[in-house]
């Protein structure tokens, strides 16, 4: 079991990265989608895998327990990734719609100058 | 007693594998998209039910509590499985038939999917 | 006068003639004059006691940590120098006030003469080579200031560029130096300096010192080969020529020479170094000087002449020639100043500088003529004058020098020099003054008033009583200033005019019969120096500028071309690479755990991931079918979480899940649908190879954690075991969220509600712009269908989206005790909301709505602090909870906790956050007239007959419609 | 219980909500709660300097359950100093931001604004390595939010590179909290220094990897090269007064190598040997040298004050990373110096762009460009530093305690060369803007290739006043951290005495026994 | 007896969610592949119960009633988006 | 009677979500019961406002009827669409589309058929003609379209058509 979840954190890693990698905002989303998925995995798993062992206490018999504290991270990590990813939809959609153009790259000189706080 | 239970409620799981299986299957094996869209309701229906049959019959017969909450995924189930249906439904429609592929809509000229308003001529938004 | 105030009162007075401009030039001019008189004053009120050889203190500590302190000392050579600074500031002031236009602004100037004397005193004045440093600094920006100080010329400009890049970055070099001078002696304070020349001299870093701070002198000094900035410094204001080159400025190298020489000098470097570098510098300026035929540039030429000449002195590192260079700083300084605003005079009433646009002014402007011709004698060295003393005694030290075993070289370059520096003093005299009267000057000449000559009257009158009586009138200056320098016992030495026949008479003669030979011949010289092929050292400084500001601007573009996949490359491989190092560099143990047995459904869960991951990756232009894959992917990641022990992950990453897949959806609408090919096979495959790694990484360490246990007992033990007891709910995680980590939590619902906020500006932003009209006018990617609210959906809806409410509301109430909580809770309240908005509409749904998304997630966030603050009327710290357990006959007990309202705080900021942004992008879409007025478009039920035109009975007012 | 220490977050994180909703349609009210709320975060930020100062290390447990087992707060001299700093940063560039205009050319700009300084305050003040990675994210995202804020398609780009980029710094963060995490089982700073010194040799490698990861995480804030890369298009396309807020970020990396490498990693610790010492420094020198490059480098000032601001870096993490208490007592000087000095760069390079635009070439003259030239001049003085400014000390201070590194050769020679070929670009700079464009030639002959790119500016600034009085206060505190660097140092000195004796710290978190 | 019905089941359902991973990945056209994916969440319900009723326990249950509901949102968005292209309107 | 109709804008809605919050617990007591009803109560009166009109069901005898109906017929058509996919070539099956005139008009009823149509494996609601008085069908294997069409409005139309109208 450790062995294939390592693996597939893994292969969630690896693809990430080359999605992210690529020259177009939106697969670098899904990119960074894929990277959340991984290291939400990733933090998950640092409190090591247990099978029907939920941290939720149960009043009548002595069970086991996983360690609940790995999976408070990855909630809060969870909820945190999500609020990047909407921003960065938005940033992504505004910089489309206002340019037409959404390559990822820019040029060393773009500066702001032609418009502050306007479009062109 | 507990024998029957678990050979009732094996009954059950089996068959909800098999309906399970075969709506799956259904996608893979039948060719055109429309009856595709046929396959996904016996997982949904015989193939979700049994095991949610199974697990009410499992904690009642088993473990001697009343458990319906399993109720409620079958709810759930039946209520939006046909609007999934319709959407992927109208989907194609729009996709891949015309007026004239599809049943006559009787006195009301267009199915809904085709029904789609006249284009206008551009009316220049930007000044309102 | 304390030093401080001495070395303050230029500072201070420089803040004055700025504000005063505005009561008049006059006002202007004498509170700068002031500041100096007053200046001037206090310093010769040490005079008395300098003179005797004492040496006046004042210490104050200011950075002791460092051993930057601002501790002064007046000695004979400070005394010297501060009253060159403070005398020929004055003049200059004087000088200034009716040598610039109307249209200067008078005001800058004074302020940035007086910032400069300031600097200037201050070098001389301290006792702590740091605060040496600060001050030499600030001489290279004050000078920066008044080189450019006519900042519409752009030779003024890019002298004052190049006067800053030269002078600075030996100002830097010396840093370096001072601090290892420092290191070596234990102390930056130059008398506990002065007193270890054993040590330093022994040091193996006496020699890279020597060398960084002499770095510092030389460029300062415009010593060969740093002496080409001082030429193009001449397109400063004439004042600013006199003060910088004649007193102060290219003084501050000889100075710092001078300062250090009791612990520097006397070693063969030293010599060779100095000697050598001062000698070359004296020839090149003299023979460069005499071909230049702008005034100012003859003069700037000839100061680097005899500042080679002073270094060259300092250099010989004997007693008697460190006098003499004293002697010659106090000459040149006096005869130099006068003839730089001399030169000033001629081309502020002839309007030229050009020495073949000019002949035949002593007619003309006598006064100026007198003025200038007894100055160009001595610097000729002509007897009786100042510049004939000092220039003998160098002769004759030259006369005692061997270099490299030769007895020739020295002397013989120096009467060379000399002999050219007596031909360009003339030609000043001749080609200026003498001669026939020309018709053709750009101004009619006439003398100046007194306001302009006066200055250089009063140096011209100190030229000529210093050659007379030189004994008497500087006599006692160079001795003090000299016993400083050399710090012991003085050489005998006499100041006069006749020491008899000695070889320096001879020279000397020399000198001035080979001057007037030159001159007679200098038209023939002349075309002949035209033709000789040499550098052009502006020519080469803006080269090498360019080439550096060239290679820079390919360095950083070239680094920083704005594509982030190289950053990110970058980024992610140094990564991987120090994060193996790490690991190598470290010991790894042995699994202790025993691996779980992996049974056929997660390894089908498996497949199904890494499959839908490879496919993400293979179909990744087809970006709507990317999504759907991603769904696959997080499906399976919350299965996995539910699989693994983790119930409250599974809900929260399958929530999360369908919100960021709307958000997609809806932000995909605007995007193109598909992703062009942009990356070569070759940048593929450099890509795949870092993912590889970085997979192989993460995956590699994951597992390593995973099969061994933890060294120590975790924290969460703590937690298990507390939660119900210390936090009230038997759900660890939530416990954990809401109470032992609740203060994460509520960072985190703040991030939630930030994201939502900058999410709503941008929209904002983006609608305000004339994106409005490009969205307005927009087609769609393909064909739009019918019925876009169909019937269906609504129906279901209006049963679904109670039921999902009373879900949120269950998943909230439990979520202390069993999987759930505010976070979930506000995520499917939010989806019953969104079913609403995709069935129905968003202009109707939105008429529709009772609350405010700016003020939930407010409310939120207030709701989750007020909680926080509650804890404190008990004095107990932020977020401490308290629980408790109500009985209300006949039901059962209810428990209730204040963690629970901290949840409530997260169940609002959530829902606002989720619908905010939802709603800030579905306003992208919005149309103008769109005015939906039914839930859904087909209803046979309706009483209203439909209306012909678009949908049967959906009225899609556009434009013209309402 | 001393409630005061989390002060300075809870009421940026009230004072933000309170402002979205109540006074969301009130800009005039919106301003005067902003201002009143950072002139009481930089009264709050005093009273725990006081507090601090004393040297007791003061802990604050939210939740009222002990360390390790919840989150902490920690106050000690160097948190204290940290959060003064930012407040009165923050007070110029609210002021500024005022006075400019800047604020209402967009939505939310002070909620935005009091959510930063919350993050940013947080970081400086939690004592729990998990809890840092929220303060990160709560200033990352509202730095999103003010980045873009005044949009347009240049700096909606930039803000995607620098989401993107910091998204990847914050997975980074997550899989080093993880892995230290798996090894030691705590989150608790002082907790992890604690088990970290009885590590059991297997467990080195891991522990290793992810202190390393941790540290370039940091790395990535404080503009370390080769991490370098998001700031240069982000701090030059955001607005400048929240460029100016900006500088206080990359003090936050900074701040936490120093905590985490002085705590948990420090240089005595014989298992995180060589993490940081054996290529930070070279990091930091390239840092350095990069960062002055790109000074003359540039063709733009909002660029080349980035730029600015990453050399400034450099030279702060050369510091930083001869670990030594000597070292750490410059670095903190240097850090007071710099983030104000590139703080009150920006501010200037915002004067400049809204009077002429920001290109250098010297096109026209602009209005009251003589006090804008001289502030330029005393912010260039500032950030070469050159004397007699605090840059100037701080430059010494540093190169000074290196004196005693093995390479100190190496690093003098190139802070020096950086400080040439910065003065030299700055210089260059000033010239172009402030000289040439009163040079004849250019403002006789309009260039017809150019007529297309008049840049149409808004007007200057509504409260011009506001914005001059910003940027002088600026100015007041390099002169005045200048004047008083005596007392200064002894501080800062002081401060890395508390660091490097980690025991005092530990001791006070886990009251003296773990468990 | 009940255990190899369970099994039976487990191999049923995953040999299901493998074909409409399959059915995803090679379907020609979007509608096919939503469809595709929509049985694949029902599929996964049915594991996740049966998956509990081999623990004998409920705490998989609220995972599975929120997929129920959710799988259906997400579907009916992709619909209409190919629908509409705007999904909120 | 307004009042009431205010607060309990749809009532079996209240009804429904109380047993939904009963299930949701999972255990009947009275504690359930009177949150659920509290909750039932409070979230029509939340949610009214994206339910104007008032459904009314006259028929419960038959809303008992129709639901057997449909769960009988569920399980019937499972077994034969099992054998279609199974062992039908795809060739020999005939797929066909099915026209539904409607008599009923409520928007509720119509949905509840197209749903029931769709539940009952082997047909699929998929459209409604442009202004709802149609309903197209498709059917997996239907020779006869004519009798599917029959049977639907046999079996639940008329039986809905009862119990909504
Ligand atoms: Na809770
Ligand atoms: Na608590």
């Amino acid at each position: 079991m450790e062995a294939l979840f390592a693996s597939a954190v893994g292969v969630l890693t690896a693809a990430g990265i080359f999605l992210i990698l690529r020259r177009r905002t939106f697969p670098v989303i899904l990119g960074l989608s894929l990277l959340t998925y991984a290291v939400n995995a990733f933090l998950f798993a640092t409190g090591r895998l247990a099978l029907n062992a939920p941290p939720v206490l149960n009043k009548y018999a002595d069970v086991p327990y996983t360690d609940p504290l790995p999976q408070a991270l990855v909630l809060t990590a969870i909820v945190i990734s999500f609020g990047m990813t909407a921003v960065i939809v938005m940033i992504a959609l505004g910089a489309y719609l206002s340019s037409k153009d959404d390559r990822i790259d820019m040029k060393a000189h773009d500066s702001v100058d032609a418009a502050p706080g306007e479009d062109v | 007693m507990t024998e029957f239970w678990e050979i009732v409620i094996a009954f059950f799981l089996i068959i909800s594998g098999i309906f399970g299986f075969v709506g799956s299957f259904g996608m893979i094996k039948l060719k055109d998209p429309m009856s595709r869209l046929h396959a996904p309701t016996k997982a949904t229906t015989l193939g979700v039910g049994g095991v949610l049959i199974a697990s009410i019959l499992h904690s009642l017969a088993l473990e001697h509590r009343l458990s319906l909450h399993e109720l409620l995924i079958t709810l759930f189930l039946f209520l939006t499985a046909p609007v999934t249906a319709l959407f992927i439904a109208k989907w194609h429609i729009h996709r891949h038939e015309t007026p004239e592929s599809l049943p006559d809509a009787g006195e009301d000229g267009k199915w809904a999917t085709h029904a789609v308003p006249p284009e206008e001529d551009a009316p220049d938004q930007t000044a309102t | 006068m304390s030093l401080f105030l001495i070395a303050a009162l230029p500072f201070l007075g420089a803040i004055f003639p700025g504000l005063l401009i505005r009561a008049g030039r006059n006002a202007s001019a004498s509170a700068a004059g002031l500041a100096s008189f007053l200046a001037f004053t206090g310093l010769m009120i040490h005079a008395p006691a300098v003179l005797r050889g004492e040496v006046v203190t004042a210490r104050f500590d200011w950075l002791p940590g460092l051993g930057l302190n601002a501790n002064f000392m007046l000695d004979g050579l400070g005394f010297l120098f501060a009253t060159l600074i403070l005398g020929i500031g004055m003049l200059i002031i004087l000088y200034a006030r009716f040598y610039l236009s109307r249209h200067d602004p008078m005001g800058q100037f004074y302020t940035y003469l007086l910032l400069f004397q300031g600097a200037m005193v201050g070098i001389v004045l301290s006792d702590n080579i740091l605060l040496l440093l600060v001050f030499w600094e600030l001489t290279s920006l004050s000078s920066f200031l008044l080189i450019g100080y006519w900042k519409h010329l752009p030779a003024g400009r890019q002298g004052a560029r190049m006067a800053l890049a030269v002078t600075g970055s030996g100002g830097l070099a010396m840093i370096a130096g001072m601090l290892i001078l420092g290191h070596i002696v234990g102390s930056y304070d130059l008398s506990v300096i002065l007193q270890n020349k054993e040590a330093i001299q022994a040091s193996p870093w006496y020699l890279p010192a020597l060398l960084l701070i002499l770095l510092g002198c030389f460029t300062k000094s415009a010593q060969f080969p740093f002496h080409f900035w001082l030429p193009h410094a001449m397109a400063a204001p004439t004042p600013v020529s006199a003060y910088l080159h004649s007193a102060t400025m290219v003084k501050a190298g000889i100075f710092l020479m001078a300062r250090m020489w009791p612990v520097l000098a006397g070693t063969p470097e030293w010599f060779y170094i100095v000697a050598t570098t001062g000698l070359v510098t004296m020839v090149v300026g003299a023979v460069i000087a005499l071909f230049k035929d702008d005034l100012k540039a003859l003069l700037a030429f000839s100061t680097v002449s005899h500042l080679g000449l002073i270094t060259m002195l300092l250099g010989f590192g004997t007693k008697v020639a460190a006098v003499a260079a004293m002697f010659h700083i106090v000459n040149h300084a006096t005869f130099k100043a006068a003839l730089f605003m001399s030169a000033g005079i001629v081309d502020h009433e002839t309007g030229t500088r050009d020495i073949k646009r000019l002949g035949g002014l002593r007619h003309l402007m006598p006064v100026t003529f007198g003025i200038a011709t007894i100055a160009a004698l001595s610097m000729a060295g002509i007897p009786p004058l100042n510049g004939f003393l000092s220039k003998e005694m160098m002769l004759e030290e030259a006369f005692h020098t061997t270099w490299l075993d030769s007895h020739i070289v020295i002397p013989g370059l120096a009467v060379f020099a000399a002999l050219f520096s007596a031909a360009y003093s003339f030609r000043y005299i001749s080609h200026v003054f003498l001669g026939p009267k020309r018709q053709d000057y750009p101004h009619p000449p006439h003398d100046p008033g007194p306001g302009l000559w006066l200055s250089p009257a009063i140096l011209v009158f100190l030229v000529v009583i210093i050659g007379l009586n030189s004994a008497t009138v500087a006599g006692p200056v160079v001795s003090a200033s000299a016993q400083a320098v050399i710090g012991g016992e003085l050489p005998y030495f006499k100041l006069k005019l006749w020491h008899g026949f000695t070889p320096a008479l001879y020279m000397s003669i020399i000198a001035v019969l080979g001057g007037l030979l030159l001159l007679g011949l200098h038209r023939h010289l002349e075309r002949v120096w035209n033709t000789l092929p040499r550098p052009e050292a502006k020519a080469i400084f803006d080269a090498v500028i360019d080439v550096l500001t060239r290679l820079s601007r390919a360095v950083t573009d070239g680094l920083h071309n704005g594509v982030i996949s190289r950053y990110a490359a970058i980024m992610i491989a140094f990564t991987v690479g120090i994060g193996y190092y790490a690991y190598a560099t470290g010991t790894t143990g042995l699994p202790t755990r025993v691996p779980l047995e992996a049974p056929i459904i997660p390894i089908i869960g498996w497949i199904c991931l890494v499959g839908a991951t490879l496919a993400i990756m293979w179909f990744h232009r087809n970006r709507l079918l990317s999504l759907v894959l991603i769904g696959v992917v997080g499906l399976i990641v919350s299965m996995a979480f539910n699989y693994l022990s983790a119930p409250d992950l599974a809900l929260t990453q399958i929530s999360v899940e369908v919100v960021t897949m709307i958000l997609l959806l809806l932000s995909l609408n605007f995007m193109p649908t598909k992703t062009p090919v942009d990356s070569t096979t070759g940048r593929k495959l450099r890509d795949a190879a870092i993912s590889i790694v970085a997979g192989l990484g993460a995956g590699g360490l994951i597992y390593a954690l995973m099969v061994r246990d933890f060294a120590f007992p975790t924290i969460s033990g703590y937690h298990l075991a507390n939660s119900y007891k210390g936090g009230g709910g038997t759900n660890v995680v939530n416990v954990i969220l809401v109470d032992f980590r609740g203060f994460d939590t509520f960072g985190e619902i703040i991030v939630l509600g930030i994201a939502a906020l900058v999410i709503f500006a941008l929209a904002e932003s983006v609608l305000s712009s004339n994106v409005r009209a490009y969205l307005l006018n927009r087609k769609p990617h393909w064909p739009q269908s019918g019925d876009s609210h169909p019937m269906m959906m609504v129906v279901v809806t209006r049963v679904m989206m109670p039921i999902a409410l009373m879900v949120g509301a269950y998943i909230f109430f439990r979520g202390h005790n069993q999987p759930g909580g505010g976070f979930i809770a506000g995520l499917v309240v939010a989806i019953a909301f969104l079913m609403q908005y995709m069935a129905s509409g968003y202009t109707w749904t939105i008429e529709r709505q009772r609350f405010y998304y700016h003020a939930t997630i407010g409310w939120g966030v207030l709701i989750a602090a007020a909680t926080g603050l509650g804890a404190w009327f008990n004095d107990m710290p932020f977020l401490t909870s308290d629980f408790g357990y109500l009985h209300w006959p006949p039901l059962e007990e209810f428990e209730w906790a204040t963690a629970m309202l901290f949840d409530t705080g997260v169940f609002l900021a959530v829902l606002g956050a989720v619908l905010l942004a939802l709603d800030s992008l579905s306003r992208f879409a919005w149309q103008p007239g769109i005015q939906q007025e039914y839930p859904m478009d087909i209803n046979p039920q309706r009483d209203a007959p439909p209306v012909p035109g678009p949908g049967p009975d959906t009225v899609i007012a556009v434009g013209k419609e309402t | 219980m001393n409630h005061w220490i989390i002060a300075p977050i809870v009421l940026p994180a009230l004072l933000a909500p309170f402002i979205i909703m109540v006074l969301r349609y009130h800009l005039d009210l919106q301003r005067i709660f902003s201002v009143a709320g950072t002139v009481g975060l930089v009264g709050i930020a005093l009273t725990l300097t006081a507090q601090a100062a004393g040297g007791e290390i003061q802990v604050y447990e939210l939740g009222n359950w002990p360390a390790p087992f919840g989150i902490v707060l920690v106050l000690d001299r160097l948190s204290a100093l940290m959060v003064l700093l930012t407040s009165l940063l923050a007070l110029a560039v609210v002021l500024y931001a005022m006075g400019s205009g800047w604020d209402k050319r967009g939505r939310h700009f002070h909620p935005l604004f009091q959510f930063q300084l919350m993050g940013v305050c947080g970081a400086f003040l939690t004592g729990d390595a998990f809890n840092l990675f929220v303060f990160f994210e709560v200033l990352l995202i509202a730095s999103y939010g003010l980045m873009i804020h005044g949009g347009g398609p240049v700096r909606f780009k930039a803000g995607v590179q620098y989401v993107t980029y910091n998204l990847l710094g914050s997975t980074l963060f997550l899989f080093a909290l993880g892995t230290l995490y798996s090894v030691t089982g705590t989150l608790n700073m002082a907790d992890l220094a604690v088990r970290v010194a009885d590590l059991p040799t297997e467990d080195t490698a891991l522990l290793r990897v992810g202190a390393v990861l941790l540290l370039l995480v940091f790395c990535i804030k404080a503009a370390v090269l080769p991490l370098h890369f998001w700031l240069p298009a982000s701090y030059s396309l955001a607005p400048m007064p929240v460029a100016a807020l900006f500088a206080i970020m990359t003090k936050v990396g900074a701040y936490s190598i120093l905590r985490m490498y002085t705590l948990a990693f420090g240089p005595d610790v014989a298992i995180t040997q060589g993490l940081a010492g054996d290529w930070l420094l070279p990091a930091a020198l390239v840092t350095l040298a990069i960062g002055a490059v790109g000074i003359l480098g540039t063709q733009h000032i909002a660029r080349m004050v980035a730029f600015a601001a990453i050399a400034s870096m450099g030279t702060l993490l050369i510091a930083v990373s001869l670990f030594t208490p000597q070292a750490t007592a410059a670095a903190l000087y240097y850090a007071v110096h710099s983030t104000l000095a590139a703080g009150l760069m920006f501010l200037i390079a915002d004067l400049v762009i809204e009077r002429q635009g920001g290109r250098i070439d010297g096109m026209t003259p602009m209005p009251q460009s003589g006090l804008i030239a001289t502030l330029y001049f005393i912010g260039a003085i500032a950030l070469a530093g050159m004397p007699p400014l605090s840059g100037f000390v701080g430059k010494l201070l540093v190169m000074d305690a290196a004196r005693d590194a093995g390479d100190f050769s190496a690093i003098w020679a190139v802070i020096l060369v950086s400080s040439f070929i910065t003065i030299v670009g700055l210089a260059r700079a000033g010239s172009l803007i402030f000289w040439q464009s009163h040079d004849a030639r250019h403002n006789t002959e309009p260039d017809p290739e150019n007529e297309d790119k008049v840049i149409h500016l808004p007007p200057p600034e509504p409260m011009p006043g506001l914005t001059f009085s910003a940027v002088f206060g600026l100015v007041a505190g390099l002169i005045g951290l200048t004047l008083f660097a005596g007392p200064l140092m002894e501080y800062t000195s002081s401060m890395a005495e508390q660091l490097y004796t980690p025991q005092h710290y530990v001791d006070a978190v886990l009251k003296g026994g773990e468990q | 007896m009940m255990d190899y019905a369970i099994y039976f089941t487990f191999a049923c359902f995953g040999a299901a969610v493998m074909m409409c991973l399959w059915r995803i990945i090679t379907a020609d056209g979007v509608g096919t592949r939503v469809l595709a994916l929509d049985t694949m969440v029902i599929n996964t319900i049915a594991l996740m119960v049966l998956y509990g009723l081999l623990l004998g326990t409920e705490i998989f249950f609220e995972a599975a009633m929120i997929i129920a509901m959710l799988g259906f949102v997400s579907t009916v968005a992709y619909a209409r988006f190919m629908l509409r292209g705007n999904i909120i309107e | 009677m307004k009042l009431l109709r205010r607060v309990f804008p749809h009532p079996h809605l209240t009804i429904l979500l109380t047993i939904v919050w009963v299930l949701l617990a999972n255990a009947p007591s009275l504690n359930s019961v009177v949150f659920g009803l509290i909750l039932g109560i409070v979230i029509p009166f939340i949610t009214q406002p994206y339910w104007p009109d008032r459904p009314i069901l006259r028929n419960w005898p038959m809303v008992v009827e129709y639901i057997l109906v449909v769960l009988w017929d569920i399980v019937v058509a499972n077994f034969t669409v099992a054998r279609i996919i199974l062992f039908k070539r795809d060739a020999d099956r005939q797929p066909n589309w099915v026209c539904i005139p409607l008599e009923l008009r409520s928007p509720e009823a119509i949905t509840v058929l197209a749903g029931t149509i769709t539940m009952t494996p082997g047909t699929v609601s998929c459209d409604l003609s442009a202004q709802g008085h149609n309903l197209l069908v498709h059917c997996l294997d239907a020779p006869d379209p004519d009798a599917v069409r029959d049977e639907i409005k046999h079996r639940y139309e008329r039986r809905l058509k009862e119990i909504f109208e």
